[in-house]
Parts: C-alpha cells; sequence; structure tokens
C-alpha cells in the first residue's frame, strides 16, 4: 500500500484536527467536509467536488471558487462520478493558469487510485492538487435503482444506515443499500483514498481482500466455453454506437482529440459500423488501459448502451495482477509493467 | 550398496526419485554444484556413509536405492550448518528431512534404532502429550537391547532430583491422539486428500 | 502512385516452383500498379538495367521487387533505383524464393502466395515516402572514464592515431587496479614495470588531457557532439604549483590516515601520494583526517611546501568538455568478504583478501616486500588461498565467475615459495578456470614445480586457534573433511561492478546489467559497443576480465572510436522514428522505454512539451512506436500505416 | 508489564527444570510476565519432522493455537529445538499445500503471533543496557563463554536473530554482568545433539571439542541457552571425559542463570544446584580484589 | 543447426488440399527470425505454404493491437518471432514485446478468441531447422482449428449466454 509518501505531518495533523473538530460539533461527513473546504479554499484555486442535482438519485460536479457555494458540496453512495478526469482534460481546467495555487478535489477510494495514476504518469504533480480523501462504502447504480422499483418522480434520496430511502411523488421506497451498488464496488478493495490530504469520517472496511472477490464477474465469464464467451461478447459489443462516452470518461485515457480510433494518420479504424471495427475500438481502448486501469469503473458508469466496459479492463487488470503482481494506482513512484520489462522472467 | 561396482547412471537414474525429493523439500537439487561447503560445514561427516555432498549428488543421479538406505540421512542431526553456508541457498537440511521421510516410506531405514528412538519419542508423546525423559530413556535403551547405557547418569540425577517418576499428563490427550491419527492416515498427501498406503508396523507408530 | 512490379525468375530457384509470369499478370491488377513483368536474373546488370528503363518510361514512382530476401539484395535495389532517379527508400521487396520458392513444392500454393507477398509489398509501397539521411558535424575528441590499463590504453591508440583525448579518473592517480599488483600471471611480469611507460606516457603526450581527482558530472547531446561536465574535486593542493616533492607528506602529524592504496594494510599521512611512480605525482589532502580541515590547529603542510601549493579553501569546480565520442574505461571493485560469517566477516587480521597480499608482496608495500602477518609481523609458514570468494556463490548475490582468481591464486603461491622457500601454501578450489594462453600450464606449475597443494573443496568455515586460523573444509574428491592450521589465510575476493557504475551508467544513457556491469551492444557482434551510439566500452566495466583482455578491449574501442572519427561528419539513418508533434500529448512513455535514449523533451513556444526523437541517437527498433497511445511517434519506413496496409492485404 | 506466553516444552518440566525456574525468575525481575500455555503438549521435536511434515505442525501448533486464544501476541520458549518446532508450525500454516489440513487439526491459523526464544526476548526486550543497571553483584573477573548451540540462529532466514554465524547477543548480555567474553569459534557448532542416547561417542567428540576449546581460552564456565546442549556438556561430561580421556571440570550454566546471579538472587532458587558440575566457581566474588587490584593502578 | 541436408521430411503436404484459404501472417523481427526464415530457405526446409511474412525492425516494434486486428478481422493466425531474450538486436525490445504478448495472450480467450490462433517464438538467424519446425507445428495446428470465423457476423449458430454480472 503506497502510505509512506502521503505527507505524513500534513495527514496526521488533519486527522487529528478532524478528530477534535468531530468531537466538538460536526457529526456528518458532509458537514466536515464544508468545515475543511472552508478552511481551505483561501490556498486553492478552485474546489471540484460534488453536488445535488436536479436528479435526486445523481450527484453533479461542481467547481467552488466562492465560498457561497460550499453548502452545496456532498458526499456519500449518490456521488458516483470520479472527478480526477477533470484536472486532466479541458474544459474544467483551460482557465487555470499553471502556477495557479493547487486544486482541491474530493475523492474515494478508487477515485484516488486514477490520482496516483496520474501523479505517476507525471500528469499532474502532487502538489498542483489538494486531496479531500472519503472512504467509501460504494456507490449507488441509478440504474439498478430503476430496475427495482417504478419510479415516477423522484423527490428526494437519502441513505439512513444500510438503507436508500427515495421519496417517490409521495411513495416511499426503501431498498437495501447492497442491492443497488455498483458492479464494480462490489469486489472493492481499497474503498480507503490511497493518497490524501485530509481525510473526512471513518475508514472504511474492503469488501474484498482476495483477487478471487475483486475479479468475480471476470470469472463468471470465464467460466463459459470460448463460443459462448465470443457470443456474448458479440451481443454486447453489437449494441456499442461508437459514441466514445467510455473514452472521454476516463480519467486516464489523455490522448482526447488524438485518440487513434479517429486519426487518419495512423488509420486503424474506418467509420464503417461493423462488429470488427466495435470489438477493435474496445480492444484499442483496453490495450492502451493495460496496467493503468485502476478499475473506478466510469467507462461502464456512463456507457448509453448499458455495456459492461469495465469488465473488459477488469480481466487486463487481473492478468497484471496475476502476471506481473501489479496493480495501478497504488504506488506514484512504481514503474507501470508495460514500460519496463524484468530479463529473468522467463516465459512470465 | 556395493561401492567398488560400476553404476550405470542411465539405468539406476530414478527421476521421479529426483522429483519427489524437491516436492517434498521444496527445493532445486539441480542447483548444487557439489563445492562441498555443506560436507566441510557437517559435524557428522566423520561418521556418515555418504557425505552430505555426495547425497546432493546422488540424489541430482536419481540413486534412489544407495540414497534412501544410506546410513547418512539418519545421522544428520539437522543443525543446520549446511543450510547456512550453501552458496546455492539450497535447504540441505529440508532435503536431507525429506530423505528420512521417504526412507520410512519405503522401508529402507538403514539405522533401525535410531528409527526407534524416535518412534519411542513419538509414542511418549502420543500416550502422554508430552515426553517422559525418566520414562522414555530405560524403555528406549531396554528395546536396544543396551540396558545399561547411561547407567552412570542415573545416581547422580537421583541425587539432583532431576528423575520424575511420574509423566506429566496432558488433558486433552484425545486430541493429541487425534493428531497422530489424522496426520497417519493422510501421511504423506499434502493436499491433506487421504492417500491409502500400506505402511509396516516397522515403519510406523 | 505509379508502381513498377519486377518478378525474378532467379534462373529456375523461384521460377522452377513459383509461376511468375502470373505472378506478374495478377500483379497488374493491384491499386496504382502500372507496370508489371517477370525476369531472368533481376539483380544482374541487365535485370538492373531493364528497372531503370521502365522507370523511366512509365514514369514509375515507386518500385517492387519480387526476388530473394531483402538482406540479400535489398542494398543493390535500392542503389538501382535511384541511380534512376527515386528515393532508394520508394522501394520494396517481396522475398519469394527463400520464403515461397525454396520451402515447398506446390506450384500453385507457391503462386499464390508469391502473389500475395507482392500485394503486401505494393500495399506497403503505396505508404512509402522518400527519405533522407541528414549529416552532422564529428568533434573528434576522445573522452575516456577510467584510467585503468584498459583506458590507458585506448587513450593512447587515439592519442597516438592525432586526436585530442579527455581522460577523466576519479582517484588521484591513474592505473587503476593494475598500479596495486605486484606481479601479472601467467609471465610473472613485475606489474609497475609494464605499466609505468604507459602512464608516463599518459601524462606526457600533448593532446592527452587528464583529469585525475574527477568524476562525471552530466553528459549531454549525441554522438559527434557530446558536452562533457567534469567535477574536479578539492584536493586542498595546487597542482600546477605542486611538484611532488613530498616534504609535506614526511611532516604531516596525522599519523593514521587509512593507506587506501596499500588497502590499510598500513597508515599514510593526511596529505599524500600514494606511491613513488603516481601519476600525477601531486599530492592530495584527505579531507577527513586532516587536522587543519577539521577544525584543529595544524597547517604544517602549508608551512613546509617550498611552492606554496597548500589551498585549505579549495572547492569542488566544473570544467565542460566537448568530445565527439566516449569510451567508458571504469574497471572494477572487489566484493566486500565481510558478509561472510563464517569466515570471520573480516575481524581476524591474518584473514586478508587476494588485493592486500599484492601489496604484501610488493616491494614498494606496507613490509617492502617481505611476507609477514599483519598481526604480529611474523613470517607465515602455512599459508591458505580461497577461490571463489563472493564468486560463483548465489548466496551472496553473485553467481558468476570472476574469471581472474584461479590465476592470481596460481601466481601468489608460486611469490610467496620464492618468498619464502620455507612455507607450504594450500589452495582450496572448487574448479580451475584458466582458458587463456599459457594459464593451465601457468597453474600447472604451481602444483608440480612449486609444490603448492590443491584441495578441491568450497572452505565451510575458518577460525582462531591459538595465534593460527583454522581453515576447515571439505576434500571432495576424497568425500572427507580436512582442516589446515594456516598462519596467514588469503581470501581471493570476487570482481564485481565499480561503486557507482549505476550511476554513471543513466548519465551515458546506457543499460547495465542486475551486477551493475555495462551491457555491450551485442555480445558476440559487438563486444565493445554500448546501444547508445558514440558510447564505447573497455575493461571490466563491461564484466570481469583480466589484463590481456582488458588491454585488447581498450584497443578495440579506441579502433572504432578511430573509423568514427575517420569522417567528417556521420550520415544519420532516415529509418528512425519520428514525432508528429501535432499529435504528442506528452506523455513521456516513448522517453520512458526508448532503450537508447534517444528521445527527450522540447519545449515549444508557451512552455508546451513534446516529445523528440535525436536521429542520430535512434536505432530504429519502434519500442516507442508500439508503445505511444495516440501513435504520434512513427518508426520511419515501418509505420503503423506501412504495416496495417500489409495486415490488411490478408484481412481482406 | 509485557505479557509474552510461555511455552516450557518437556525438557523445562524434567531435567531442565534449573531452566525453568531461572527464566521465571529473570522475566519476573524484569517485569515480563509469563503466561504459561494452558494444557500444553510436546512440539514433537525431531522424531516428528522425521516422521511427517504435518505432524510436527500440528503438534507445535496446537501450542500456539491455545497462545493465541489466551489472547498474547508473543510466544517465548527457552529451548531452541521447540522455537524451531513452533517457526515450522506458522511455516506450515503460511504453505499453500498444508495450510488446510493445518487449520483443520489445530482449528485456527497461528501465522501472526511471533515466537521467540528467551535469549531474543531478553536481548530485544530487556537489552544489556537494562541487565547491566539491574546488576547487583557483578561478574567482574570472571571468564564466561558463550554458547548458542545449532538452532537459535539458524537458518537465518528462519530464525530471524541475530548473526547465523557470529552471534552475539548472549555476548552482550554476559558482558553486561561485568563478566569477560572471549571470541569463542565454536558458537553455533553441534554438541551432538540427541546422540547422548542413541551414539554416545559422537557427544563425546562433539561436545568434547566444545568444552576443550572452552578450557584453552581460559573459560570459567560455558554459559548456554538450550537443555540438550545443557545435558550433553553437563550431565555427560564425566562421560566425555572418559571419551576422551581428559579430566575437564566446567560448569555449564543457562544464560538465565547467570544473569539471576548478578542481579543477586539466591543461586537457590535459580537452581544452581541442579547442576551436574558444581558451578561454586562462579559465586566467587572478584569484583573486590579487582577493584583493589586496579584501584591504585587507576590512582597513577 | 543438425541437419542442412535437403533431405528434410517436408511435413504438411497431405493438408494441402484444405490448405486453400488459410491465411497467417508472421511478424518476424529483421534481426533474427526473418534471417532464421531465409536460413531455413537456404537449406530447403519445405515448410507449409500458408505464412505471410510481414518484416518488422523488432518485436518491440509489435504493439499487440495488430495481433488483435489481424484476429479480429479474420487472419486465421499470428506467429511473431523475434531474438531469443538476451540477444535483441537493440538489447531489450524483445523484453517489452514478451509482457505485451503474453499479456495479450491471456486476454484474448476473454474476449473469446481462440488464443491458439496466436503464437509467439524466439527463433535466431542461425535456426533454420528451428524455424522450419515452428512454422509446421504452428500451421499444422491452425489447420486443426479451421478458418478463423472472424467477428464480421453475429454468431447465428450460438444463443447468447446470460451470464450473471453482479
Amino acid at each position: 500500500m503506497a502510505v509512506g509518501w502521503v505527507k505524513r505531518s500534513a495527514a496526521h495533523h488533519a486527522v487529528s484536527e478532524i478528530e477534535r473538530v468531530e468531537k466538538a460539533v460536526l457529526e456528518t461527513s458532509r458537514m466536515q467536509l464544508h468545515k475543511l473546504v472552508e478552511e481551505a479554499l483561501p490556498e486553492l484555486e478552485m474546489m471540484i467536488g460534488w453536488a445535488e442535482s436536479s436528479d435526486p438519485l445523481q450527484t453533479t460536479p461542481i467547481f467552488i471558487r466562492d465560498a457561497k457555494s460550499i453548502s452545496k458540496l456532498t458526499c456519500g453512495p449518490l456521488c458516483s462520478q470520479n472527478l480526477t478526469g477533470y484536472l486532466v482534460k479541458p474544459p474544467a481546467l483551460d482557465s487555470v493558469p499553471k502556477d495557479a495555487k493547487p486544486i482541491g478535489i474530493c475523492v474515494k477510494g478508487c477515485d484516488s487510485r486514477s490520482l496516483v495514476a496520474l501523479i505517476q504518469e507525471k500528469f499532474l504533480t502532487r502538489d498542483r492538487v489538494r486531496i479531500f480523501g472519503i472512504p467509501c462504502r460504494g456507490t449507488v447504480d441509478w440504474r439498478k435503482v430503476e430496475k427495482r422499483v417504478q419510479l415516477l418522480n423522484v423527490k428526494s434520496a437519502t441513505v439512513e444506515d444500510d438503507w436508500l430511502i427515495l421519496d417517490d411523488s409521495g411513495t416511499t421506497h426503501k431498498i437495501a443499500l447492497e442491492e443497488v451498488l455498483s458492479r464494480k464496488c462490489l469486489g472493492c478493495r481499497y474503498p480507503n483514498p490511497v493518497i490524501h490530504d485530509v481525510l473526512i469520517g471513518q475508514s472504511a472496511t474492503p469488501r474484498s481482500t482476495d483477487l478471487a472477490t475483486t475479479y468475480r464477474d471476470v470469472d463468471a465469464i470465464e467460466k463459459e466455453p470460448l463460443e459462448q464467451r465470443l457470443a456474448f461478447w458479440q451481443s454486447e459489443l453489437d449494441r456499442c454506437i461508437r459514441c466514445y462516452a467510455c473514452r472521454n470518461a476516463c480519467p486516464l485515457c489523455v490522448c482526447q482529440d488524438k485518440c487513434i480510433v479517429e486519426t487518419r494518420e495512423p488509420r486503424w479504424l474506418t467509420q464503417r459500423a461493423g462488429i470488427p471495427e466495435k470489438f477493435l475500438f474496445h480492444f484499442i481502448h483496453a490495450m492502451h488501459l493495460a496496467g493503468r486501469c485502476t478499475g473506478c469503473g466510469e467507462c461502464e458508469r456512463v456507457c448509453p448502451m448499458e455495456i459492461p466496459v469495465t469488465l473488459i479492463k477488469e480481466k487486463l487488470n487481473k492478468i497484471m495482477e496475476e502476471m506481473l503482481g501489479y496493480a495501478a494506482g497504488l504506488d506514484p513512484d512504481a514503474v507501470p509493467p508495460l514500460l519496463t520489462f524484468n530479463p529473468g522472467e522467463t516465459e512470465i | 550398496m556395493e561401492r567398488t561396482n560400476t553404476l550405470s547412471i542411465r539405468q539406476s537414474r530414478d527421476t521421479d526419485f529426483i522429483r519427489e525429493v524437491e516436492e517434498a523439500s521444496g527445493q532445486d537439487v539441480s542447483k548444487c554444484y557439489q563445492c562441498g561447503n555443506c560436507m566441510g560445514s557437517c559435524a557428522y561427516t566423520f561418521a556418515y556413509d555418504y557425505p552430505v555432498t555426495q547425497i546432493m549428488r546422488l540424489v541430482q543421479l536419481g540413486q534412489k536405492d544407495i540414497v534412501l538406505g544410506s546410513s547418512a540421512i539418519w545421522l544428520c542431526a539437522n543443525c543446520q550448518a549446511c543450510t547456512t553456508r550453501c552458496p546455492n541457498d539450497i535447504d540441505v537440511a529440508r532435503v536431507m528431512e525429506a530423505l528420512r521421510i521417504m526412507s520410512r516410506k519405503s522401508d529402507t531405514v538403514s539405522l533401525p534404532d535410531i528409527q526407534a528412538f524416535y518412534d519411542e519419542f513419538l509414542r511418549s508423546v502420543k500416550t502422554f502429550g508430552r515426553v517422559f525423559e525418566t520414562g522414555l530413556l530405560p524403555i528406549y535403551n531396554l528395546r536396544a537391547k543396551k540396558p545399561f547405557t547411561d547407567f552412570d547418569l542415573a545416581p547422580r540425577l537421583l541425587m539432583k532430583g532431576k528423575l520424575t517418576f511420574f509423566p506429566a499428563l496432558v488433558k486433552k490427550r484425545k486430541k493429541i491422539a487425534e493428531i497422530f491419527e489424522v496426520v497417519k492416515r493422510d501421511r504423506f498427501s499434502k493436499d491433506g486428500k487421504a492417500r491409502p498406503e500400506p505402511l509396516s508396523s516397522k515403519t510406523d507408530i | 502512385m505509379r508502381i513498377g512490379v519486377f518478378v525474378c525468375n532467379c534462373g529456375t530457384n523461384i521460377a522452377g516452383t513459383v509461376d511468375t509470369a502470373k505472378v506478374a499478370s495478377e500483379a497488374l491488377t493491384f491499386a496504382d500498379v502500372v507496370y508489371a513483368t517477370n525476369y531472368m536474373y533481376t539483380c544482374s546488370e541487365p535485370g538492373q538495367q531493364e528497372i531503370q528503363r521502365a522507370i523511366g518510361e512509365h514514369g514509375l514512382q515507386g518500385v517492387v521487387v519480387a526476388a530473394c530476401s531483402p538482406r540479400m539484395h535489398e542494398p543493390t535495389f535500392r542503389r538501382a533505383v535511384e541511380k534512376a532517379g527515386l528515393n532508394k527508400y520508394m522501394f520494396e521487396m517481396a522475398n519469394i524464393r527463400e520464403h515461397v520458392s525454396w520451402i515447398g513444392n506446390d506450384k500453385a500454393a507457391n503462386t499464390a502466395k508469391a502473389a500475395d507477398l507482392v500485394r503486401m509489398a505494393v500495399a506497403k509501397l503505396r505508404f512509402n515516402q522518400p527519405l533522407f539521411s541528414s549529416k552532422m558535424p564529428v568533434n573528434k575528441r576522445l573522452l575516456v572514464i577510467g584510467g585503468g590499463v584498459a583506458g590507458i590504453q585506448a587513450a593512447l591508440d587515439c592519442a597516438d592515431g592525432g586526436m585530442d583525448v579527455v581522460m577523466v579518473e576519479r582517484k588521484q592517480y591513474i592505473g587503476g587496479k593494475m598500479a596495486q599488483l605486484d606481479k601479472t600471471f601467467p609471465t610473472i611480469d613485475c606489474s609497475s614495470c609494464i605499466l609505468g611507460p604507459k602512464m608516463v606516457d599518459v601524462s606526457q603526450k600533448e593532446n592527452i588531457t587528464l583529469y585525475a581527482s574527477s568524476e562525471i558530472e552530466s553528459i549531454s547531446g549525441y554522438i559527434g557532439n557530446f558536452t562533457v561536465d567534469i567535477r574536479k574535486k578539492a584536493t586542498y593542493v595546487n597542482w600546477d604549483a605542486c611538484t611532488g616533492c613530498g616534504a609535506c607528506m614526511e611532516k604531516c602529524p596525522a599519523k593514521n590516515t587509512p593507506d587506501v592504496f596499500n588497502e590499510n594494510l598500513g597508515s599514510a599521512r593526511a596529505i599524500n601520494i600514494p606511491f613513488p611512480q603516481a601519476i600525477p605525482k601531486k599530492a592530495v589532502i584527505d579531507a577527513r583526517h586532516c587536522r587543519q580541515l577539521n577544525g584543529k590547529k595544524c597547517g604544517v603542510c602549508a608551512k613546509i611546501c617550498p611552492v606554496k601549493a597548500i589551498d585549505f579553501e579549495m572547492k569542488d569546480t566544473i570544467v565542460t568538455e566537448k568530445v565527439g565520442a566516449i569510451i567508458a574505461a571504469t574497471g572494477y571493485d572487489l566484493f566486500d568478504h565481510s558478509v561472510y560469517g563464517e569466515y570471520g566477516a573480516g575481524r581476524y587480521p591474518d584473514v586478508i583478501t587476494g588485493i592486500q597480499y599484492e601489496r604484501i608482496l610488493s616491494a614498494s608495500g606496507p613490509y617492502g616486500g617481505h611476507i609477514q602477518r599483519p598481526s604480529d609481523g611474523k613470517e607465515p609458514k602455512n599459508i591458505v588461498f580461497l577461490a571463489c570468494v563472493g564468486s560463483r556463490d548465489a548466496s551472496v548475490g553473485r553467481p558468476y565467475c570472476s574469471g581472474v582468481c584461479c590465476m592470481y591464486i596460481a601466481k601468489q603461491a608460486i611469490l610467496t615459495k620464492d618468498h619464502l622457500p620455507e612455507s607450504n601454501s594450500y589452495v582450496f578450489y572448487m574448479d580451475i578456470r584458466a582458458p587463456g594462453k599459457n594459464y593451465d600450464e601457468f597453474v600447472r606449475r604451481a602444483q608440480e614445480e612449486y609444490g603448492v597443494q590443491y584441495i578441491r573443496g568450497r572452505v565451510a568455515k575458518i577460525y582462531p586457534r591459538g595465534d593460527r586460523m583454522v581453515v576447515q573444509g571439505a576434500d571432495t574428491l576424497l568425500g572427507v573433511q580436512v582442516e589446515v592450521e594456516a598462519d596467514l589465510v588469503v581470501l581471493a575476493t570476487g570482481i564485481e561492478s565499480s561503486a557507482g557504475a549505476g550511476e554513471l551508467a543513466e548519465k551515458l544513457r546506457i543499460s547495465y546489467d542486475q551486477y551493475g556491469f555495462y551491457m555491450e551492444s551485442h555480445p558476440k557482434l559487438r563486444p565493445v559497443e554500448t546501444n547508445t551510439a558514440g558510447v564505447y566500452l573497455a575493461g571490466a566495466c563491461q564484466g570481469p576480465k583480466d589484463i590481456p583482455s582488458s588491454v585488447a578491449q581498450g584497443s578495440a574501442a579506441a579502433s572504432k572510436v578511430q573509423s568514427l572519427f575517420a569522417h567528417d561528419t556521420i550520415e544519420t539513418n532516415p529509418q528512425v522514428a519520428l514525432v508528429n508533434e501535432r499529435n504528442c500529448i506528452a506523455c513521456g512513455k516513448c522517453i520512458q522505454v526508448c532503450p537508447f535514449g534517444a528521445i527527450q523533451w522540447k519545449e515549444l513556444r508557451g512552455g508546451i512539451k513534446k516529445a523528440e526523437v535525436l536521429p542520430t541517437v535512434c536505432q530504429g527498433c519502434g519500442v516507442c512506436n508500439a508503445t505511444c497511445p495516440p501513435k504520434a511517434v512513427q518508426l520511419q519506413h515501418a509505420t503503423d500505416n506501412q504495416l496495417l496496409a500489409e495486415v490488411n492485404e490478408l484481412c481482406a | 508489564m509485557k505479557r509474552v506466553a510461555y511455552y516450557k516444552g518437556c525438557s523445562l518440566e524434567g531435567l531442565a527444570a534449573e531452566y525453568d525456574r531461572s527464566t521465571h525468575a529473570v522475566c519476573e525481575a524484569f517485569g515480563i510476565e509469563l503466561v504459561e500455555i494452558a494444557d500444553w503438549n510436546c512440539c514433537g521435536s525431531t522424531p516428528a519432522h522425521s516422521y511427517d511434515p504435518l505432524l510436527s505442525a500440528a503438534l507445535a501448533g496446537r501450542n500456539l493455537a491455545i497462545a493465541a486464544d489466551q489472547g498474547c501476541d508473543m510466544v517465548m520458549t527457552p529451548c531452541p529445538g521447540c522455537l524451531k518446532s513452533l517457526k515450522g508450525a506458522q511455516e506450515a500454516c503460511e504453505d499453500p499445500g498444508l495450510r488446510k489440513p493445518f487449520v483443520e487439526l489445530v482449528g485456527r491459523d497461528v501465522d501472526g503471533l511471533k515466537t521467540v526464544s528467551l535469549l531474543q526476548l531478553l536481548y530485544e526486550e530487556v537489552g544489556p543496557v537494562a541487565i547491566k543497571k539491574a546488576v547487583r553483584r557483578p561478574l567482574t573477573g570472571h571468564v564466561l563463554i558463550p554458547y548458542y548451540g545449532c538452532l537459535l540462529t539458524r537458518p537465518a532466514q528462519k530464525a530471524k536473530f541475530d548473526d547465523p554465524e557470529n552471534p552475539v547477543s548472549m555476548d552482550r548480555l554476559l558482558e553486561a554482568t561485568g563478566a569477560l567474553v572471549p571470541d569463542f569459534p565454536y558458537k553455533t557448532e553441534c554438541c551432538g545433539a540427541t546422540y547422548g542416547v542413541t551414539r554416545n561417542d559422537f557427544v563425546g567428540k562433539l561436545s568434547g571439542r566444545i568444552l576443550d576449546m572452552t578450557a584453552r581460552l581460559g573459560g570459567e564456565a560455558i554459559v548456554v541457552a538450550c537443555p540438550l546442549c545443557q545435558q550433553n556438556l553437563d550431565m555427560r561430561q564425566d562421560q566425555i571425559n572418559k571419551y576422551q580421556k581428559s579430566a575437564l571440570h566446567l560448569p555449564v550454566p543457562y544464560i538465565s542463570q547467570v544473569i539471576g546471579l548478578a542481579l543477586g538472587m539466591d543461586p537457590k532458587e535459580l537452581g544452581m544446584d541442579k547442576l551436574c558440575v558444581s558451578p561454586d566457581i562462579l559465586f566467587e566474588d572478584r569484583a573486590e580484589a579487582e577493584g583493589k587490584a586496579q584501584g591504585p593502578g587507576a590512582a597513577a | 543447426m543438425k541437419d542442412l541436408s535437403p533431405r528434410s521430411s517436408a511435413p504438411a503436404d497431405e493438408t494441402a488440399a484444405t490448405t486453400q484459404g488459410i491465411k497467417i501472417v508472421g511478424f518476424l523481427c529483421n534481426w533474427c527470425s526473418y534471417g532464421g526464415a531465409d536460413t531455413a530457405g537456404v537449406c530447403r526446409f519445405k515448410q507449409p505454404t500458408d505464412l505471410r511474412v510481414v518484416r518488422i525492425p523488432c518485436t518491440g516494434r509489435m504493439d499487440p493491437l495488430f495481433i488483435a486486428k489481424s484476429l479480429i478481422y479474420g487472419v486465421d493466425g499470428v506467429l511473431v518471432s523475434g531474438c531469443h531474450p538476451r540477444d535483441c538486436h537493440y538489447a531489450v525490445g524483445n523484453f517489452y514485446a514478451r509482457r505485451r504478448m503474453e499479456a495479450l495472450k491471456a486476454f484474448l480467450p476473454f474476449m473469446g478468441i481462440d488464443t491458439q490462433r496466436f503464437r509467439y517464438t524466439w527463433v535466431s538467424a542461425s535456426e533454420g531447422q528451428q524455424w522450419q519446425k515452428v512454422v509446421t507445428e504452428f500451421s499444422e495446428q491452425i489447420h486443426r482449428l479451421g478458418p478463423n470465423p472472424g467477428l464480421k457476423q453475429r454468431s447465428g449458430d450460438h444463443s447468447i449466454p446470460s451470464i450473471a454480472l453482479r
């Protein structure tokens, strides 16, 4: 675990600070967050976090420069977005000069691994960010909610203990949180931010400590015979409309408009809408993330066609862990495994 | 084992044996280059029929009969000098231990008296849960047909009050006996599954 | 593009099992092909003329020849098309002989395959671009890093050839390990007698600039044009003034300074010239032991120095040199035997190393060449030598053979008998490695003429008994444990890479193996080159070596440098990687993976960073191209589009 | 107060009762609470691991499991042989093939515990500085030979304590008592192990040379940390003398006894009277004599 | 190279009837394996005719996507061959390639692509006979697997499995 390199003094200071504050007045993580952001904002260029949106089941990213907006900040199982992509992709940072003050950002455990990967690949320097780490017990997949209950017009969504409570035009639905968590959360090994300046709330217990639990879905596919796997992916990927939402949402897909699925120099893909093109697109996405993907699940979350695209990367992550003992986004000083080699390894 | 005979390396080579030794000991015996460091370190080289370097060589050549019938493997005191100094990081003592177990299994123990002492020791553990030193030695010496060994020690030990005449008993002796039974049933199978292996009473406790 | 295809019959070599006429007629149906024919011997003079004629007649812009392996005749045909006015990279070959006609007898299948290969070649050619070499000037100055015998040899060879040489040596003297040796095997030549004149040559050649007590600070640039910063360490003595008279050494009161040159067997003074023949013969103050520099009242040397050369205020300085080639000759270090607890871990004074024994044997050594024990000064009678201490021992991380210990032990045992005729020498060994000229004979002589007792086995333990050392081990040939009560024990400590080898390698952008030895470009065919163009290796920095091999490699590296410097310019190979700056996302992955350090950052206006390939350094492997996510870096002549074009022909 | 599970082992209940007694006394003096493992059983020693790795692991492991259930995270045993078995059980627990049957037999995993010898406990938890401070009756002027035996520090990867070839922990502890401790080359040589019973002459040869070297270095006593070594060197010293035709008379106290003595404890309480070769020579107080001898010299 | 005689057996000719249509792409590094294939030709070591060679400077140039692209678009087999580890002309190119290709090899079957259609190997310029063996074995393997159905169309004869994801 990459803990040693976190600025210890800052982290310690923050923890004791939290303890003091916690005991004194604040009760909820959200209020802690407000308090800490309020204290930090003068030293920050801006603060990136989550805010409630018109859809009570989904939060929206918020970019705070003004202390008045701090009260909009929220955290919890409805904050599903990984915000770290905003640190390296336009347009959020277009107006931020390079020598500006650091940017504050809220991260869950999985998001923090993206940050580590970005720092490791030098797209970001550690001192450019002030990290507000938020231990996470899983995020809600709104599609799972909609599959469980017929919803008309949700007025509010709150989480109490292990329950998601919805007020749907006067009808109250009480749904076990466990049943509507995102797929990636169910095998999560790093619910606690692996890098942070301050930590909000209690640390969370990992749902998985072993590869079998983390990669249960990968194993489920692998149990099927080869032809069935092919049929599965053909039917799944056939739905792909090549909207590239998955790519755009991925914090580590840093090529942006230079992505080779759209260039002519070189020309890897044509605009034909055949299954081979769709397969090759997803191969390109996956291979470019091999040894880099931290499994944040953004690609799958944003897929309008509900294709389990994270699963493809999960398989590569599993290969990296089993074959090369490497999991991305844990150590900013590590070299991604496909950018290095070990002469001693034979047929691996 | 006639040492004067020509050793037909091809015919007497038992590759399964090499593999079994490697599996049981977890060591790669092909790493040994016979430098002799183990032999030079071993306190018992003077007593061995084959010095430990040669035992390693014989294992490399798959000479199962010679190795499992050698007295060396039963004279090894497991003192770890060989393991500590091996330039190839082979746990030689562990190889010797694996060979002892295998020689029991193949019923080729060359020094039955040492095995008998070990067995007596284990019987004591199985019966009482602990070793009853005062009881163990005379019984062993009787069985080994040298009843007067260490007779000279008795008076002084008596005087010092070091000899106890009643074994200390473990309360849950049943549990200890169960460990013996389970291990006996599942012997030599690493995966814990029973592997029926007829063992003569001579080679088992 | 107008493409012409020429299918070669190669007599019957190809035409025997391939219908070349059919291949040619099929080729005419491929996109952009305007001319196709088959010909008896395309590589022959008339065959080449036929190509040149067709280029003119049909206005061809690209040519495909389907014939033998491009490894055979690609240069031939490139020259031919170039003569006809085409760029020589507007040419492709389809290998229909080694890969088709010679490996199968089924004419129909062969013909189909040959047509496919031509189709692929044509498809690739359609994406070919004219490529041009550029010329870079060569700065004909050589930098030699390390002043041991390998570096000295390389420097003298190049200086003799009229080149300017800069030599940088970390220690205060040149000569390296060889300067510490008494005699050399297998001839028993006096080491300083054969090395000394070479050292003097280095100091006297006008075109050699020597920086002793200096280290490489940084290196930039590439073949032909390196810029090197050299750190001249503070010696506290103005060397321009110092005459090497040695008066300061005599009067220096810091008498407990370790005598490093004598391997700590005696003590030196804080201001020191390590040995009488030292080059440069200049004094240096050891700052750790100097009284004045440690805040005590002294300054005796400054008072005594007749030329007022002492400067207690001296600081490190950096000098910059520009060179066109670099030879790394940084040598080796000796294994630290203190990890061997069983040999006393260095706490027994009479258990010494081979290099210490060299100093004992040396007439200019701490005991004036009389063999005596460090503990009590007594003459030893029984001396035991241990081979393979820190060699061929995986448990201490040194599984390799040091290659020289067998020989130097034999030499030391022989010299021992010469010094002390009544003495007995014993050698514990595992195998004798003596494959050089007259080497094995030398080891045999040690045993046959000098009566050295060789015992085959590793030593298990060394411990004191009374005032002697008990050496306990095995004679594996007898299968018994043995012990020798020795007066002196000599450990033949093995060779390991020089301290700091890794850091220097990174400055040089060359690779090194897991033990810190520098990697040659090819173990058989490019043994003195590295994968960084313009950087060469000499001596034990590349791996354990004896003196003859080190000298030979020094000369070999020098000849590589001379052939480079024989040209005023170097022509670059245009088949190298090229960055399309518009597509570069500055992720730095290409820089990370390049085996040659050929890619660097380039800063555009506005502080935007882009990767940039140094075409003179790039060797054209394409790892960057395979790694680049947006494929902004493309290996010229093997671009993604070119390879995809070939693959697409098979996907259709 | 440091709470440590105490695995006594069979010898300390029989022939090495004085080791048990002095261990308790010394640990108590330094505020270490020894929690005896309830209903402990024999570790199986060499006979068990020469029979089957699982037998050895399970016999030793049962004791560790009990210790863990008693809420201890550290287990100490004075006997290096037992320590090897305990560490063997922990190794089995980490072995993919053995873990399952092991846990089935023993009821839990035991690899999280720290297992140490008495020497390691005294060296790491108490340390020479604290011992030196606590000395009431310094052993100044006595020449003591530290003998570690073969298993205490070997093999290094498993023992994870001190140096396998030249351990110094006991040297440091003995020096803390004021004694003179020469560099002893046979610190880790084998004493003959269990061959006292089956091959008496081995002990004569191997323990004999250890005693000889002790005498050669002017040692008055050879200090041990292993009951088997002690038996061979002490109980069998007459047999050794007979075997090698010598007349050695070297007391063989345990490290715990020597430290106890230096702390000023009653020799009887430490079981000094149980040693076969009389340790009386150690009771001579030379500190005063030395002090007198040195006094004027130091003044001058 | 032990046997330089042209008597070396000509394997797989009996399968020539089914050879039609099978296409294997070979990515060979210029320095070792391309030379090895040349050596095999010079020695007249007979080989199946399905292989089409693309010459690359080094296996380090191999982006695994070339392999994926080939298999996705219906090439029946992909064979990559380079210098033996530690003999790379560029010192380390094949070390990079080895990791990348191993990863791909483990990944292909997850997507339903038979990993037997891809092989990578090390053959030096002197190992003509080894090259013959590699080509023959791999070609036979591809023949056993038959033509690559590719992904051009949905395979209609398989029902889509319902795999329970979390």
